[in-house]
């Protein structure tokens, strides 16, 4: 399997070359042999030794081509792909497709204490959409892109979670 | 003599109360929300009793229903910790009408502090300088603007009943003065529902320094030294340090002596602070006087050795001051980081959720006041601050090296915090040199700064970050083909 | 320069020894057993090697093990903590000849204080007063009942390898010291291999008073004032204080500097602790060095600011003594007790197992160097001090008081502690009016004063026991009948 | 149900009157109406508030007449009958029963160094049967009472375990 992580130029082929029991592997990253020492597992996380050191991750979301974890409190997003899929991803143009997300969601949990953009308005990059009341502290949502909203999800008053949709624009 | 403390309310504040009442052998009276019931200043009190629903309005914020509990509980002192009712005038004097040890100063003086254009006009009185403005409220924005162009922007809208950086607004011209008086008029009105609006010169690269004061009912008078709070973001602290490195011995004394005058000038009783700007030429202007225990009190207690909220009992007994200024003597240096429960990339937005795991630091001079415990969780209905994490040192060095090495050891799993962000100020040669300012992270580019930190961090980690992702499907290999043997020790 | 340290150790000490090398930008190397894998040292290390099996001789008392560690980790220097391969002179030997920076005193030095026969007579060369007894080994039981008759019964019997009071007996009579012979040479035979027995004159009322003592390698001695240990159980120390109640300046200058010419006769360099015992009558007789790092160096570190494993690190860095003795300023009052897992009312027998919560104690004048942390493991491979926990005051009175605050809020689930036994030796007036005596437990009959005070814990508990037993019925039946709902919020 | 608790001389009448629903019930113990607000509850422990009380307490050992366990770290033994088993207890003389008991167990884990008493010895109480290593200390194990050891179970180099039978004496 080859993975990328953001931000990072190199990437890595890794495979496990051996399984010692007792939660113990020999792995391969590029060219180099590690020790893997697992001392606990979850779906949730692992702690484990890689060669002598220690290190905890915590595992967010992952679909089988992306994996988001906290690695000792560093939040790090893994592209993870055969090299089939290298080759089928490259020819699609894969890689740009972040400005075609029609979804804004929220990014932080708290209550909507105004809605300024209605359905059908067209909006700006940056333009304020609601206004939500967190920790007491306001914090305002704003479009993520140029385009119409052509649908608003939340009304004033609503509880919004991290993650839910605020609205679509296209 | 107090006997039974009842502590109006919740987190790392109330813990800290509790801590020196059982110390000092007096019982104490918790409160919580229906958000609160798991904390742990309702399994740490003597008494613990629920007072409402979750927002703050419906429970921490209900003076009648506070009230029911004190009366209910026996106790007979109240500590209101800061935020929430602290500096509250008509609780503190519904408390003074029934005959309740309210642990602050008097309603009156509680007032007249809190009401920032009468407390500025006290201060001119008692001969301590303010920073230029306008000389009240201001009635609309156009008045506001009028004074502005007088004074020179950029200015501060700051609401009367603002506190701890929330209803201010900095603005730099006549547009976005229209703007941020709607903004801190809606924060205000939310926040306490009402809204009264000053104008203040906005002064460029200033430090933010306060000074710790105590005053007891006999009129004895002290400065437990100065605190430096200018690490801030949106006007509210994020690190504050003592000694001050711009405060020499001479500016430490002539400074407090003015501190000591504002007490009295507002016939302050128990523990305030005293908070100055300090500009870049050196002048001290005074701002205001908070009139309750601030969050960063720990540092000076680290310094001078003092257990402040025993003196505020020891005061609010009635005991005359047990030290006199000449008594006190500045030990060391003393760093507290508050560590919010936030994301720094999004601008700070709050970050909540539970917490399934945790790793508090400890060690010599190390001291942490938090509510976290493994399993808990941080509420979206309170203050983001979750810890603050203090150090102490022979040198300024030892305690910034001990503080860096104990955000180090700070692990709270499932939120986001300002650990990272610390490591980075920290670092920096900026700080290390004590080139502070209130817009210190703008001014040094600390958020990008940050985010540079945290791309080597993310070099230094990616070949445990590819052995955890393959950790991981590895696993779920093994459980679906029903082994999943030597994954767990 | 040292950059890279490993620490022969596990447990609290490690964790100790880890903070401070993460503060000064050392790298540390953790070495762990099977057992300790999960072990929050082997956690905290920049690195951590696996060295054997959970019996301490194949894995911390492995010199080869540990060694081969040395070279492959490329650390240059070694922290052996105390315990384990601490005061063993081979080892410090085997470092020098490997040109690693033991950091300790040299192997000579160590051998000389580790010999208690030639130390003493060192210190009778040097002027440093030591309790009578054989004026060397003695050959037998016969041979030790000579002498015992000679100096007159009680005495002791010691074995020149023990240590915190292993390998040590009190004989009151022939008979006893048949007996008593052959379990401190079976006991030291156990510990190290060998055995050698020297027979001392057993004073009554004695206190256990100690100096914390340093040496630079240019000859710079100085002493960290003292510390009183005399609450004891089997000879082991289970609560440290300093100041001592009974020494005041004068004394601490007087027998300080016998403790600094006790440092030069043996040519000691780093750190150590010169113990004495107080007779009742006020003299202080020598009883020996310990030449390491000492469990209860927190309260020193607390009392005069100083980071006693940086000053370690600094010697063995070959530096200057970085004060002068008249710069040592005493500030306030420091307690320890030492937090065993081990059941009080079975003879102190050892109490292992997991456990599953874990409340550490913290706030201001409080630390806990500890390395537990909830879902841990109690081994019983290793010795029972599970945490140590540490207060600060003023005043004794106000270090007591936080003691006894923080011992309410120490919550260790699944095994027996020390701590209710700390609360009543806390609690009780002879404590508070500094009566102590190494024999303080059995003389104020602290064990049957612990049972009267649990007696009344159990009648103030009774009806939450119930309810608590009320609910587990309620909980079953309502499983049973797969309600279960409203059991858990 | 009555209950008693050791070294308690009170007995006391417990019996929940109202399920207030969330955890929350009206229970009367005696005389006196109790809240009991319960926080977190498993076969392992619970806690709760009492009025207006914090407890914790965690469930060791019971069956249905005895419980032990662990509140706010009180070690607790709690005798549970209802009226009728009351009866029954007092007149078949019950209470006096400690002694009839033959197993000597190990009240530590330890490895075993030494054993000092044999099948068919007989042995008077506080004599040492044995000798326990752990962490690092020799402990003893004495005899319980006078009598004769009618089997020995551990040998020299055995690891014991907290509760295991050392010997049956009889």
């Amino acid at each position: 399997m080859n993975y990328k992580i953001q931000d990072v130029k190199k990437s890595f082929d890794g495979v496990i070359t051996r399984n010692l029991g007792g939660g113990e592997f020999i792995i391969r990253i590029n060219d180099a042999e590690h020790n893997l020492k697992i001392l606990e597992m979850s779906t949730k996380g692992i702690e484990f030794i890689l060669d002598q050191r220690y290190h905890r991750a915590r595992y967010l979301e992952n679909s089988t081509s992306e994996m988001s974890i906290v690695i000792d409190n560093v939040p790090v997003t893994i592209n993870m792909h055969t090299h089939f899929d290298d080759i089928v991803y490259k020819n699609s143009g894969g890689g740009g497709a972040v400005n075609a997300q029609t979804s804004l969601k929220s990014q932080i949990p708290g209550k909507v204490v105004s809605v300024t953009v209605s359905e059908g308005d067209s909006v700006k990059k940056g333009d304020v959409v609601c206004t939500l009341e967190s920790m007491k502290m306001q914090v305002t949502v704003k479009a993520h892109k140029d385009g119409t909203a052509t649908s608003v999800i939340v009304k004033e008053g609503d509880t919004v979670a991290k993650g839910d949709l605020i609205a679509e624009i296209k | 003599m107090i006997e039974k403390v009842l502590i109006a309310n919740r987190g790392e504040i109330a813990l800290r109360v509790i801590r020196t009442c059982r110390a000092l052998g007096i019982k104490t009276v918790a409160v919580y929300s229906d958000e609160d019931a798991n904390s742990l200043h309702v399994k740490q009190a003597t008494e613990s009793y629920h007072i409402g629903e979750a927002a703050p309005a419906k429970s921490y914020l209900n003076q009648e229903k506070i009230l029911e509990v004190m009366l209910s509980s026996g106790a007979d002192a109240i500590h209101p910790g800061y935020g929430f009712l602290s500096e509250n005038d008509d609780f503190a004097r519904l408390c003074e009408k029934n005959k309740i040890n309210f642990i602050g100063p008097s309603a009156d003086s509680m007032n007249l502090c809190g009401d920032k254009m009468k407390c500025k006009a006290a201060m001119l009185k008692a001969g301590v300088p303010t920073v230029p403005g306008s000389p009240g409220l201001v009635k609309d924005a156009k008045d506001a603007a009028r004074i502005a162009n007088d004074i020179g922007y950029p200015v501060m809208l700051k609401s009367v009943y603002g506190g701890g950086g929330r209803g201010i607004r900095i603005v730099n011209n006549d547009k976005e003065l229209h703007g941020g008086y709607e903004s801190v008029t809606g924060e205000s009105i939310a926040a306490v529902g009402k809204s009264a609006i000053l104008v203040e010169k906005f002064l460029e690269k200033t430090r933010h320094i306060e000074y710790q004061m105590a005053r007891d009912m006999h009129g004895n008078t002290v400065h437990i030294f100065e605190r430096e709070c200018s690490i801030q973001r949106r006007n509210q602290k994020l690190i504050e340090q003592t000694p001050s490195p711009v405060v020499d011995e001479e500016t430490r004394a002539r400074i407090g002596q003015l501190v000591c005058n504002a007490a009295d000038a507002v016939d302050y009783t128990n523990l305030g602070t005293a908070e100055f700007l300090r500009a870049d030429n050196g002048e001290f202007y005074f701002i205001e006087i908070n009139a309750r225990l601030q969050v960063e009190h720990p540092i000076t207690e680290y310094v001078s050795g003092l257990d402040l909220v025993k003196l505020q009992i020891d005061i609010a007994n009635g005991e005359p001051m047990p030290f006199r200024q000449e008594d006190l003597r500045m030990n060391g240096y003393a760093i507290e980081c508050r560590i919010n429960a936030e994301d720094t990339f999004l601008d700070f937005a709050p970050s909540t959720g539970p917490v399934p795991d945790v790793n508090i630091p400890a060690g010599p001079g190390v001291r942490c006041d938090t509510y976290l415990y493994p399993g808990c969780t941080v509420s979206p209905f309170y203050d983001s601050l979750m810890a603050k994490l203090v150090t102490w040192g022979q040198t300024f060095e030892e305690s910034r090296s001990r503080m860096l090495a104990a955000l180090d050891d700070f692990y709270i799993q499932g939120v986001e915090t300002s650990i990272p962000l610390y490591k980075t100020i920290l670092g920096s040669k900026e700080y290390k040199n004590g080139n502070l300012s209130t817009d210190f992270l703008k001014r040094y580019g600390m958020v990008d700064r940050l985010a540079e930190d945290l791309k080597k961090e993310k070099e230094l980690k990616a070949e445990a970050a590819v052995a955890a992702a393959m950790a991981y499907s590895e696993y779920f290999k093994s459980r679906v083909q029903g082994a999943g043997q030597g994954w767990k020790r």
